[in-house]
């Protein structure tokens, strides 16, 4: 059985390979960068990030936006979902009207979390 | 019709408005410069004449002559269709001026213009800032006395990023519902 | 429940707020200026537009210049419709002298303001179009654009740069064969603009995007002192060339577009229709374009024909003194406005009877729409400002001067 | 096991498929995409590169080697403050799981070394030259390579069962890339670029795999291959049993939400360059840069090569069946008696009755040429309308994305689960 | 009333606007018709010049690079009045008088140098000149590089070359110039 | 005293008055072109012509004068029609040589035409011809085909120089200007002829075809040529003198001015110095005050007790009277030195009209810094002292000598026997070899300064352009050296500099010379006042 999954090794180490490769080859080749640092550890204008040609106000690297944890909440409801759909709806067939009638109790459920959620706002924007 | 908006208020403000013309089509009252509000707030709100737009504000420079400045304030009525121009005269010994930023929004830019290249001072504007020359500037260089060839010394870096890092920290502790639950 | 919950958690569902540089080098800020912005996630909180990044000192080139030397630095005001800046300024001097230009110098430049009318909307919409990713249509407006420049270039000799207006007149007369030409480009142009209508006004993303984001209030726009498209489309229809015209505007038959909400679908729609509006003043021009000179006939203020430069001691002494000297505009000061491709371009000049203007102040529409990008940007979303700013259409070379 | 089993050949499938297929597309897209635009733009597009002498441009074919030695020899940049080591691995990530996913497109069916495949109802059957233990087999049995040994997966790199499985897997690890890439530059365009970005995809994610969900209910497998087979059927006698043809809706949703996976417009948030510069490869440079891209590229070929297996029949060209094309159903055995047959009396039934003929016979090695070049068709053309679609629409703002994913493309993908299940159930 | 004002309705979205899907067609349409448009007939349908190997020809007026006119005699028809100098609103042009050997000639540019990169190809030297000794008809751009010598730009050095190339000086100028017809110093006679 | 309305203005004159000066007097312009103040009136431009009430024709208002009740026109539309006939007239001959002309952008002809004529030419007939690029003298040139025949420079050459070299010849339209057979217009005034002339017709050879007058930048300055200082317009493009022109100055000059001292202002960019120089090497201001200062310490001290008396300083009858008192207090003050000594040009020619002996500008503003017995002695006690070896250290404000020839070389070769030799002046003329520190000052182009001419007439020269180079006014080096020595001059502003030196010299002079009057003429007042670098 597992034999089948063995071209897959084969694949994500070639993959791997080829594109480690890549970048190790665009740094050897490429003319080394130089003057990225102020003598006092700051960056140079060129080694700044970059922020339109202004010095960047403040971190990069800060507490973003809750909403995106929103949205990261609901992705791990629905993917579940997901999850226990696919193989429902493979032997979907085999189930029959049983299957059909736990599955629409199991989608109502999920569908009025999703109602929910719209309703209180959570997949709003501003 | 503006002609005789101009007469009106020659009449109504007797005492500030010093001198109205009508040459070449433009009707222009020369007033006193601390009545500039009063002058603009009645034209704006005046029934009838309703001089609701600021059609342009800028400021001349007439090196040598006493007042030196004049503050030009363009009124175009919406409703008429008409034009008034109001100058206010600036001595140079003392260039400042009541603004006018409330009565309407385009005076705030057009005040900060003047301020920058002018050098006068609108009194009650709330952030009279340089706009088009940069914080370090030194001098306004409309004034005809300002060299037109004249060069300043390269500025290193500039003081609006830090004084936006400033910004950002004041903006953080006033209005702390904006920031995070903490 | 609902109203509770929003007021209990959702208004607390805040961050710390981001500090974030938009521009100036940043592909949406066309170039020139910078928007310092404070977000909340991907919301606006507050906006501070930043000018100056292309501050050329016009105002004190000009005050340098002689009357006739101001005509290149105003090309570069709105650089894309330069022949509309070129002939501002030629009617705020030519009002200063007291002078009025020939019939069909007033046609000719009706014609070629419209032309520039032309360049400046497909460059706006286009551009529009670009910024929220569709770039077919900017390409095929750009085309159009190019149909334009071609034109002004037979005309006028330069694409951008044209130079083309003077004091009581112009440096050329119309091209003999610019009604064929005009025939030619004007079917192409409006396959163009139906071609961008087509990708542009019904797409479901591109309303979505316009509709109901960026908008401006009467009240605000008036105190503001907006003008042009962003004017009209509150619903004001505030168009000097109807209110006040000047050059051949007030015999020829044409529609004001006015919008009803002040939003940027509204300007977007006003500027297609002015573009169509635009093809119709052409065509109504070239259809009764009068004979007659182009120049006035003031020996003060045109320069005499090459014929009498070259073989009378009178043309010679004439050319000479209006080159050296330079015009000499009498003593008075004037606020001359024309509707440009953004709105009211007005000229403040003062003139002290030399041949150097002593001031000349222009009243830029961007430089008025500018301020109050915040009333139309805060609280909206980032990627608002893109249709927003373009809409607006902020021409960097206008508002910095 | 031998050698030639365990290393040769996957080695070369993934040679072919993976890197001579996959990749080569994938960096001709990116001069496709750009010349394509340029004629849809009425211009010339990139025609400058030139090779040995300074009129043989081929239409500049010679951009594809010239940018990537140009990106190759270009500037590696890392921004000050930024996490190296995750600025490093951000690109791998990025275009690693387009390349692994190939893993499981099929480009033609296992090939019959055995006897002369045949179509019945609709698939084809490998029958062994000796029938051997099979013979009294059911016929389902035919295509399990476990005891069919003439079944040879060559045109597919891993033949897994699960193969849907290992798809959503895979995207699902493509957020990785452009959100680390997003943190690591340390740069707020970056930054916003990658919250964007992951925050889009695993929205998408969700309608992805709901908007499947009816396609597994009615071909109800997992196995790519399978899938592919069962597309072959004739509906109503005639037409080819697509899925497109049965989710019609779902072939939509699923599109959409693999474009808005894919990050290209109109769902090209995360690097809306008019917004955010270029997202959150703000601060890449050099082949780093182009990895990221490279990665976007290769994935519009997977999502053409997947859209076209699961909707437009993968490698199935329409009434072409091993022998030859078949036009109605009623030239092939009919379904229901082939399911209960054995392998043995499938055989006989097949030869013994002369109606079974196809319309058009063809040979073997040109039904597999057909289907091959069918399917990579079919790749093509899903590329192409993914460029055509880029050039066409404007983008959406970002609301309006999770909005049309969470408030529109869910419920639908929902609702047509629910419909399907319904019809299926009902017909 | 020449100009009148009208009033842009908004047009309610339908339930197919609604859909995303016809309009996306529609818009598909336009640009399928203009990429196979492209590819059946590029000719038409293509309208990049790809300059340096095709050029579009400029018209009548364009304002390219200046040109000196000569006189019958060969010799420059300029007699440095500055006129153009003085006009130039980007100072570019730099002349230096100087006495000629024929009275009759009396004076002329000893030097004359445009400065091909300040200047802005307005035009005014071209009607400021009372002697037609200037003109902008060439028809060819102001590019002071040619393309064979961008490899000077690997060097400083180089790039200051370029900077001097971009000075024209008179003779350079003259190398294009032609007859005028124009009189010089007025006819003396009618 | 005649009283008269012009245009309607009354106006009450001395009698004598002219119409023309009347109307002058009331701001009314009255075209001319033979008529000078200067010069006699022959009134045969016709171009003045005025109405007069009660008169049948017009009559010209430079000759006529006015009487009591006279009411003239000037601009009526009688008047106005016989300007334009005039100019026509005169505009039939002349050739389309504006371009050319270097009278162009200040020619009389052309301003006229603008401002009375502008119409069309009716001429058919061809012009006439005439002799071109006549060289009537060595300075000057003529165009006869330009020439209006106005006669101002005959006139000139009669009554002013008594040269009496020019005459017309011929008649018609084929008059033209002459000299007398065998002689050209050679005196040591011939070049205001060329101001004189109110068309193109005579053009001087120095600053023919050197630069339109449009571009020219004019300031009021003086001429350094002479101890005469004539007053002039400074006239400058780029940075650059290229001319000078007499100004009216009825205490010193009149309208006219040598050619000598016109020629003069080549000096001015002639053999500049531009950096300041220590042993050879080029330092900055702040660098050569201190190395500079330091130096002369070390020299003064190295010399013992004694070493300030060794020292000497030589005073430039060039300089302007405030770099004259600077440098005074400065070698009082900061280098302890009592030996001061003149310089400066020899003498040369004089005439009995404007130019001078003395060739130095400001011989007297120099004597007025010192008080009475203690002047500065003459140069050849300087080379006395030096021969002696009293003199160990020089310090040398301008690089001429008073002396010539073999005395001059003797000099030098003293020179390089000396400890130190610092010399501050705007030109080397030789004497840069020899020193040590050099310290280029301006010229009187360049600064603001007091001239005090061989009459007592104080005269103030202006910043005709920003100074060239490195260099700096004199009185700048003094206070930049000064206060690197330890013993600052305090003054920072030009105008509390001459408040203190006014008095100074009041103090040293009896009876004080007169300050001048603040601007003599139409002066632009926005010239900032230079402030001392600090």
């Amino acid at each position: 059985m597992l034999a089948e999954y063995i071209p897959l090794v084969w694949l994500f180490g070639l993959c791997g390979a080829v594109v480690a490769s890549i970048m190790v080859a665009t740094t050897l080749l490429g003319p080394s960068p130089d003057d990225l640092e102020e003598a006092d550890g700051g960056p140079t204008p060129k080694s700044q990030a970059f922020e339109c040609g202004s010095e960047p106000i403040g971190q990069a690297r800060q507490r973003f936006s809750v909403k995106f944890y929103l949205v990261a909440i609901s992705f791990i409801v629905f993917d579940v979902e997901a999850v226990f759909v696919i193989p429902w709806a493979v032997v979907f067939r085999d189930l029959g009207w049983y299957g059909f009638w736990t599955m629409l109790v199991f989608l109502v459920v999920l569908t009025l979390g999703l109602v929910y959620e719209w309703k209180s706002g959570g997949l709003e924007w501003d | 019709m503006s002609k005789s908006d101009i007469k009106k208020l020659g009449r109504k403000f007797r005492k500030v408005v010093l001198d109205t013309s009508e040459r070449l089509g433009m009707d222009t009252a020369l007033i006193d410069k601390d009545a500039v509000r009063e002058i603009l707030e009645y034209l704006r709100d005046e029934e009838k004449m309703q001089y609701n737009m600021l059609r342009h504000l800028t400021c001349v420079d007439y090196l040598h002559r006493d007042p030196r400045f004049e503050v030009v304030y363009v009124l175009y009525s919406m409703s008429n269709k008409t034009q008034v121009v109001i100058k206010a005269a600036v001595p140079e010994d003392d260039p400042t001026i009541d603004s006018v930023h409330d009565l309407f929004g385009c005076a705030n830019w057009a005040e900060r213009e003047v301020w920058d290249m002018y050098g006068v001072d609108f009194k009650g504007h709330p952030d009279l800032r340089r706009i088009l020359m940069y914080e370090e500037f030194d001098g306004h260089p409309l004034r005809k006395d300002y060299d037109k060839q004249a060069s300043q010394p390269r500025v290193e870096l500039r003081k609006t990023e830090r004084d936006a890092i400033e910004e950002f920290k004041t903006f953080h502790k006033q209005q702390p519902e904006q920031g995070s639950r903490s | 429940m609902t109203a509770e919950i929003e007021h209990d958690d959702i208004n607390d569902l805040h961050t710390e707020p981001m500090l974030l540089n938009m521009g100036p080098s940043h592909p949406a800020m066309h170039g020139t200026v910078r928007m310092v912005l404070t977000l909340d996630g991907e919301t606006v909180i507050k906006v501070d537009p930043e000018i100056g990044y292309l501050h050329r000192g016009f105002e004190k080139e000009c005050e340098h210049a002689t009357w006739t030397q101001v005509f290149p630095y105003t090309d570069r005001l709105n650089y894309v419709s330069p022949l509309l800046n070129n002939f501002g300024f030629a009617l705020a001097a030519e009002k200063l002298l007291e002078i009025e230009a020939t019939p069909r110098c007033n046609t000719i430049r009706t014609i070629m303001g419209e032309v520039s009318r032309l360049s400046d909307h497909l460059t706006c919409v286009g551009a529009g179009s670009l910024e929220l990713g569709g770039f077919s249509a900017f390409l095929y407006a750009i085309e159009g654009r190019e149909l334009i420049w071609d034109l002004t270039e037979e005309v006028t000799g330069a694409r951008m740069t044209v130079t083309y207006a003077r004091i009581g007149g112009l440096k050329d007369d119309i091209t003999p064969d610019f009604a064929d030409s005009w025939r030619v480009k004007r079917e192409r142009l409006l396959e163009i603009i139906d071609d961008v209508d087509k990708l542009l006004t019904k797409n479901r993303i591109f309303l979505d995007r316009m509709q109901g984001t960026g908008i401006i209030s009467q009240e605000d726009a008036i105190s503001y002192g907006y003008s042009g498209p962003c004017m009209r489309s509150t619903g004001i229809d505030y168009d000097l060339r109807k209110d006040h015209p000047y050059f051949a505007y007030g015999d020829i038959d044409f529609d004001v577009p006015v919008g009803t909400t002040g939003d940027n679908f509204d300007r977007y729609l006003i500027r297609m229709e002015e573009m169509r509006q635009s093809i119709r003043i052409i065509d109504q021009c070239v259809a009764k374009m009068p004979d007659g000179p182009v120049n006035c006939d003031d020996p003060r203020v045109v320069l005499p024909e090459k014929e009498r430069v070259y073989n009378s001691i009178e043309g010679m002494i004439n050319h000479f003194k209006i080159i050296f000297e330079g015009i000499q505009v009498p003593a008075g000061e004037i606020y001359s406005y024309t509707e440009a491709g953004n709105g009211e371009l007005g000229y403040y000049v003062v003139s002290n009877g030399t041949g150097n203007p002593w001031k000349v102040s222009v009243r830029s529409p961007s430089f008025y729409h500018m301020p109050a990008i915040h009333k139309m940007i805060e609280g909206a979303m980032i990627a608002d400002i893109i249709p927003t700013f373009d809409t607006i259409n902020m021409i960097g070379g206008e508002i910095d001067r | 096991m031998n050698f030639i089993d365990v290393a040769l050949i996957p080695l070369l499938k993934i040679g072919v498929i993976v890197f001579g297929f996959a990749m080569l597309i994938g960096s001709m897209l990116t001069l496709a995409e750009r010349k394509q635009s340029a004629y849809i733009q009425r211009r010339k597009g990139p025609n400058r590169a030139y090779l040995f002498r300074k009129d043989l441009r081929l239409n500049g074919l010679f951009h594809l080697i010239a940018d990537g030695l140009k990106m190759l020899l270009k500037e590696d940049f890392v921004p000050h403050g930024a996490n190296r080591k995750l600025h490093l691995l951000a690109p791998m990530l990025g275009l690693m799981p387009a390349m692994v996913i190939f893993a499981i497109v099929p480009f033609m069916d296992y090939a019959c070394t055995g006897a002369m495949a045949a179509p019945i109802a609709g698939k084809d059957y490998c029958f062994p030259e000796e029938l051997g233990a099979l013979a009294n087999a059911p016929l389902a049995e035919l295509s399990n390579p476990l005891f069919n040994a003439d079944l040879n997966h060559w045109f597919q790199v891993a033949n897994i069962h699960s193969g849907l499985l290992y798809i959503f897997a895979v995207t699902g690890l493509a957020v990785y890339g452009s959100a680390i890439a997003g943190w690591a530059s340390n740069s707020k365009f970056s930054l916003l670029g990658g919250l964007r970005a992951s925050a889009q995809m695993i929205s998408y994610e969700v309608s992805m795999g709901l908007s499947l969900a009816g396609i597994l209910m009615i071909y109800g497998t997992l196995d790519v291959n399978e899938l592919v087979r069962e597309q072959g059927e004739l509906l109503f006698g005639f037409l080819p049993q697509w899925g497109i043809v049965l989710q019609p809706l779902a072939f939509f949703l699923f599109l959409t939400a693999s474009i808005a996976e894919s990050k290209r417009a109109p769902f090209d948030m995360p690097e809306a360059e008019s917004e955010l510069v270029a997202g959150y490869f703000t601060e890449y440079s050099a082949m780093k840069f182009a990895v990221f891209s490279l990665g976007e590229f290769v994935t519009v070929v997977f999502i053409a090569a997947i859209v076209s297996t699961l909707f437009l029949g993968g490698w199935q060209v329409p009434w072409l069946y091993a022998d030859g094309f078949h036009f109605t159903a009623a030239s092939m055995p009919s379904a229901v008696a082939a399911q209960q047959l054995t392998v043995e009396a499938a055989q006989s039934a097949l030869t013994a009755n002369t109606n079974f003929a196809p319309d058009i016979a063809l040979p073997y090695w040109l039904v597999v040429a057909l289907r091959i070049g069918g399917f990579v068709t079919k790749v093509l053309l899903m590329c192409f309308l993914q460029l055509q679609f880029r050039w066409t629409v404007p983008r959406f703002r970002y609301d309006q994305i999770m909005h049309l994913g969470w408030k529109i493309l869910l419920p639908l993908s929902i609702a047509n689960l629910l419909i399907t299940a319904l019809v299926i159930l009902l017909v | 009333m020449a100009a009148q004002t009208v009033t842009l309705e908004r047009q309610k979205r339908g339930f197919w606007v609604q859909t995303y899907l016809p309009e996306i067609f529609k818009g598909m349409g336009v640009t399928l018709k203009h990429f196979f448009g492209a590819i059946a007939k590029p000719s038409e349908n293509i309208v990049t010049v790809s300059y340096p190997e095709e050029q579009r020809p400029y018209p009548a007026r364009y304002r390219g690079r200046h040109r000196l006119m000569v006189r019958e005699d060969g010799q420059v028809r300029c007699v440095a009045c500055m006129c153009c100098s003085t006009i130039c609103p980007a100072n570019c042009i730099h002349i230096e008088a100087a006495e000629h050997d024929d009275p009759s000639v009396e004076k002329y540019p000893e030097t004359f140098v445009i400065d091909q990169l300040r200047c802005i190809v307005c035009g005014l030297c071209v009607e400021a000149c009372p002697c037609d000794a200037i003109r902008m008809d060439t028809g060819v751009h102001c590019s002071p590089f040619i393309a064979e010598d961008t490899d000077d730009f690997n060097a400083l050095e180089g790039e200051l070359r370029a900077r001097e190339r971009a000075f024209y000086a008179r003779d350079l100028l003259m190398e294009a110039g032609d007859h005028s017809r124009a009189v010089q110093g007025g006819r003396r006679s009618f | 005293m005649p009283k008269c309305k012009i245009n309607g203005k009354s106006i009450t004159v001395e009698r004598g008055t002219t119409i023309i000066q009347a109307a002058a007097e009331l701001g009314f312009d009255i075209p001319h072109f033979c008529y000078h103040p200067g010069l006699s009136v022959p009134a045969n431009c016709r171009m003045c012509l005025v109405e007069v009430k009660g008169a049948r024709k017009l009559l010209p208002a430079c000759y006529t004068q006015v009487s009591d009740k006279m009411e003239v026109q000037t601009d009526s539309e009688r008047v106005v029609q016989s300007r334009r006939a005039v100019l026509e007239f005169i505009l039939v001959n002349h050739p389309v040589d504006c371009p050319i002309c270097d009278q162009a952008g200040e020619c009389k002809l052309q301003d006229y035409y603008m401002d009375y004529d502008t119409q069309e030419s009716r001429l058919r007939t061809p012009k006439v011809s005439k002799v071109k690029v006549y060289p009537i003298g060595p300075e000057v040139v003529y165009d006869g085909e330009r020439c209006i025949l106005c006669t101002r420079c005959v006139r000139f050459c009669d009554e002013i120089t008594g040269t009496n070299e020019l005459t017309v010849v011929e008649r018609g339209d084929r008059s033209e200007i002459r000299t007398f057979p065998g002689r050209e217009l050679d005196n040591n005034y011939s070049m205001c002829t060329v101001d004189l002339c109110p068309v193109g017709a005579l053009t001087s050879r120095d600053f023919r075809f050197k630069c339109r007058v449009w571009l020219l930048k004019s300031t009021d300055s003086i001429c350094a040529g002479c101890s005469r200082g004539c007053s002039i317009h400074m006239e400058q493009h780029r940075s650059e003198v290229q001319r000078y022109r007499p100004r009216y100055n009825p205490e010193i000059n009149d309208y006219w001015m040598c050619d000598a001292g016109r020629l003069s202002y080549k000096e001015l960019h002639r053999d500049r110095m531009l950096k300041p120089l220590i042993n050879g090497a080029a330092y900055t201001w702040p660098q050569v005050a201190e190395k500079g200062a330091a130096l002369l310490r070390e020299s003064i001290d190295a010399l013992g007790e004694e070493g300030a008396d060794k020292v000497g300083f030589v005073f430039s009858p060039q300089s302007s009277c405030e770099g004259l008192y600077m440098a005074r207090r400065f070698a009082e003050e900061a280098l302890g030195c009592t030996r001061h000594y003149v310089g400066g040009r020899p003498h040369g020619d004089q005439d009995d009209f404007l130019i001078q002996r003395d060739k130095n500008p400001n011989r007297n503003g120099l004597l007025l810094q010192f008080p009475r017995g203690q002047r500065p002695q003459p140069f050849e006690q300087l080379l006395a002292d030096m021969e002696s070896g009293q003199i160990k250290i020089l310090y040398m404000m301008g690089s001429e000598v008073p002396v010539e020839g073999a005395q001059a070389e003797r000099f030098r070769e003293l020179l390089r026997e000396l400890d130190l030799f610092v010399l501050q002046a705007p030109r080397g003329d030789g004497l840069d070899e020899l020193a040590r520190v050099i310290l280029p000052a301006s010229t009187h182009a360049e600064q603001r300064g007091t001239y005090i001419n061989c009459d007592g007439v104080a005269q103030q020269t202006r910043e005709a352009f920003k100074p060239l180079g490195s260099s700096l006014p004199d009185w700048q080096i003094a206070m930049k050296l000064a206060a690197r020595l330890g013993a600052p001059l305090t003054t920072t502003f030009i105008a509390k500099l001459q408040e203190e030196m006014w008095e100074a010299m009041k103090a040293n002079a009896q009876p004080a010379p007169e300050a001048p009057e603040a601007e003599t003429t139409e002066a632009d007042d926005d010239a900032p006042e230079e402030a001392a670098a600090p």
